[in-house]
């Protein structure tokens, strides 16, 4: 979560935003840095989900259920960390104001995505978290949009 | 709803007290809004005062 | 495009940095913007270029010949040029890859060898510019890969913001070459202290 | 002040004495509810609606700011969101009284309370931000989109995460067959409250947008005194 908070850190210090905001679109920054951040959330996920499954000897039942939280769990936290740190790269307390901006927004998908996966260890038919992931689903949806919309008021402010 | 819930909580006259405890903070809560926003003010306003006189 | 600047006005709160200004640059011609430090020189290129919004006024661009839409600097990208002591190239790649990334994200690729000539045209050793990352070059030849990114994309108006700074005389060559060839093209803008680079401009503003 | 604003603040005075008098001795406690606790629903509800209300307001004026980039339309949002704290904190503590009343329990991490208080982070952040950002402007444009960006997650807050777990919470007033149930005296006195509560809403949104005025023009003076 703090890899994902310096996304723009480093592009304002090292004053390679302004560059990229004379050449390239805004939604085409947008879009990169999202889909640099769900590569970097992917690429945690792949060592740390299977080690703490082994370490706390953790039975999924339905696999099905469960990479599909985490598909679409980890699209919406990616989409709404991202946006809030395209936010605090402009302030300057960066790293504390990222924590307290980014939480509330969080929770849902995390709330949701932990429900996903108590009903995924016991249950192994897909259907059976269908709230779970039309919630997340909705939540990327939303997350989404709503990001792309307002990029360019924060980008170039 | 839970109609063995613990009834202790609310004596006959209960009313009273719990609607008049709400009404309180209620109403202390919108006071403390209005001293926030006159505070607000006389700050800026004595900022400005001692502006040059010439 | 002739650019136009429309009773402009930058204010950081209640304090105003500059304005109202109001000025029209033609092509082919150069816009000198004059000033002491803290004078607010940069802010305006910057405002100019659309980089920071204007707190009242606006920034236009229109067809010189008269006719045709008026846009301003943020209905696009990749049509204006920007040369400035804070712009910075990514450190950790060639000046080549620097080039060959920027025109690649605004939509309009160029070659290897065409990333080679303009790096040739300030000055730079090809060669150097496409094993050494920019990061370990001297401030002086980094000036000169800003000056190249600038007219990367052949802008329509190229802003230049202090280009003499750390330049040799051979590096001020270089920018009197730059702003010779842009006047072919465009117009430029040229903020700067320096009274022999400010001698280039035929009018302008002294904040 | 004119006459007309005084003859309406009278009003107002009146019809707040009513709807208190009302609250405790016209209205009959409904069923279903220990007691007396029944009357919450004259001063949470209310508190909970405006709380809705300011915090829509605050991301319309958002919405409106990046549209218009007006400091007027930044200060309405700011002011709003700023009212919609205080009514959610009185939302809060008065459902925790009751929580008391009913369940024995001031706090006890039901979904409603947890989403509230989810609530209240977000518009917490959206003033930490306000106060992390020096130059205006930017100010106002990043705390706008903050706003708009928290606004479409809230729906969730409120409604995705309760339904997910049970909660003890009574249903909302228009229950889900879309009816009011409500006896006649409560329906009196209840909308009677929504709308003076409303009423000093609106009264205090206008003086609070009066003061960010006179904030800004003193330090416009200040500064221009400065300059001289």
């Amino acid at each position: 979560m703090t890899g994902l908070s310096r996304s723009f850190v480093s592009e304002e210090e090292g004053g390679t935003a302004a560059p990229l905001r004379l050449t390239a679109p805004p939604a085409a920054v947008l879009l990169g840095k999202v889909l640099s951040n769900l590569v970097l959330l992917g690429v945690v996920s792949a060592f740390v989900v299977p080690l703490f499954l082994a370490l706390m000897s953790f039975e999924i039942a339905g696999v099905p259920l469960f990479l599909a939280v985490l598909l679409f769990g980890g699209i919406g936290l990616g989409a709404a960390s991202t946006f809030v740190a395209a936010i605090v790269a402009k302030t300057a307390a960066k790293g504390a104001l990222f924590a307290v901006l980014a939480t509330p927004l969080l929770l849902p998908p995390l709330v949701a995505a932990v429900t996903g996966t108590r009903i995924a260890a016991t249950d192994p038919a897909l259907s059976a978290g269908a709230d779970v992931i039309r919630l997340l689903v909705a939540y990327d949806g939303v997350m989404l949009t709503a990001a792309f919309l307002l990029f360019d008021a924060v980008w170039r402010e | 709803m839970t109609p063995d819930a613990p009834v202790a909580a609310v004596p006959s006259h209960g009313a009273l007290f719990y609607v008049a405890a709400v009404n309180l903070i209620i109403w202390v809560g919108l006071f403390a809004y209005l001293v926030y926003l006159d505070r607000k003010v006389k700050g800026a306003l004595s900022r400005r005062t001692p502006e040059d006189p010439r | 495009m002739r650019l136009v600047a429309d009773r402009l006005v930058r204010a950081y709160g209640p304090r105003r940095i500059f304005g109202p200004l109001s000025f029209r640059v033609e092509p082919g011609t150069v816009f000198g913007v004059s000033g002491q430090n803290g004078s607010g020189k940069t802010t305006l290129v910057k405002v100019l270029t659309g980089l920071v919004r204007p707190s009242s006024g606006g920034v236009y661009l229109e067809p010189a010949s008269g006719g045709g839409p008026r846009t301003t600097p943020r209905d696009g990208t990749g049509r204006l040029g920007w040369c400035a002591p804070d712009l910075a190239l990514y450190g950790e790649l060639t000046p080549a890859e620097n080039l060959e990334f920027f025109a690649r994200v605004a939509g309009r690729p160029v070659a290897a060898p065409e990333a080679d000539r303009r790096l040739a045209e300030v000055g730079l050793d090809p060669v150097r510019g496409r094993t050494v990352r920019t990061r370990f070059l001297s401030t002086g030849q980094r000036q000169r890969v800003k000056l190249a990114f600038s007219t990367l994309l052949d802008p329509a108006v190229l802003f230049l913001d202090e280009p003499g700074s750390n330049l040799d005389d051979a590096g001020r060559a270089v920018v009197e070459a730059v702003v010779a060839r842009q006047k072919a093209r465009g117009a430029v803008v040229l903020a700067s202290n320096d009274p022999r680079e400010l001698a280039l401009a035929t009018e302008g503003v002294s904040l | 002040m004119g006459v007309l604003s005084r003859v309406a603040q009278g009003i107002l005075a009146l019809a707040m004495l009513a709807v208190i008098w009302g609250s405790f001795l016209y209205a009959k406690p409904a069923a279903n509810f220990i007691g007396e606790s029944s009357r919450i629903v004259f001063y949470h509800v209310p508190m909970a609606w405006i709380a809705s209300l300011a915090f829509l307001l605050a991301a319309g004026y958002s919405a409106l700011y990046l549209k218009r980039r007006r400091v007027e339309d930044d200060e309405a949002a700011a002011g709003a969101a700023r009212l919609g704290i205080l009514f959610c904190l009185l939302a809060t503590v008065t459902g925790s009284i009751f929580a008391r009343v009913m369940w024995n329990s001031y706090w006890n991490w039901d979904p409603r309370e947890t989403s509230i208080v989810l609530l209240l982070l977000v518009y917490g952040a959206y003033l930490g931000l306000r106060g992390a950002v020096e130059d205006p402007e930017r100010k106002a444009t990043l705390s706008a989109a903050y706003a708009l960006i928290a606004f479409v997650t809230v729906p969730f807050l409120m409604f995705a995460v309760p339904r997910m777990y049970a909660s003890l919470h009574p249903d909302t007033v228009i229950n889900s067959s879309g009816k009011i149930q409500m006896s006649s005296d409560i329906k009196l006195v209840f909308f009677s409250s929504l709308a003076v509560f409303t009423a000093v809403f609106a009264w205090m949104y206008a003086l609070d947008r009066k003061v960010s005025r006179i904030v800004r023009e003193a330090a416009l003076a200040e500064e221009g005194a400065v300059a001289r």
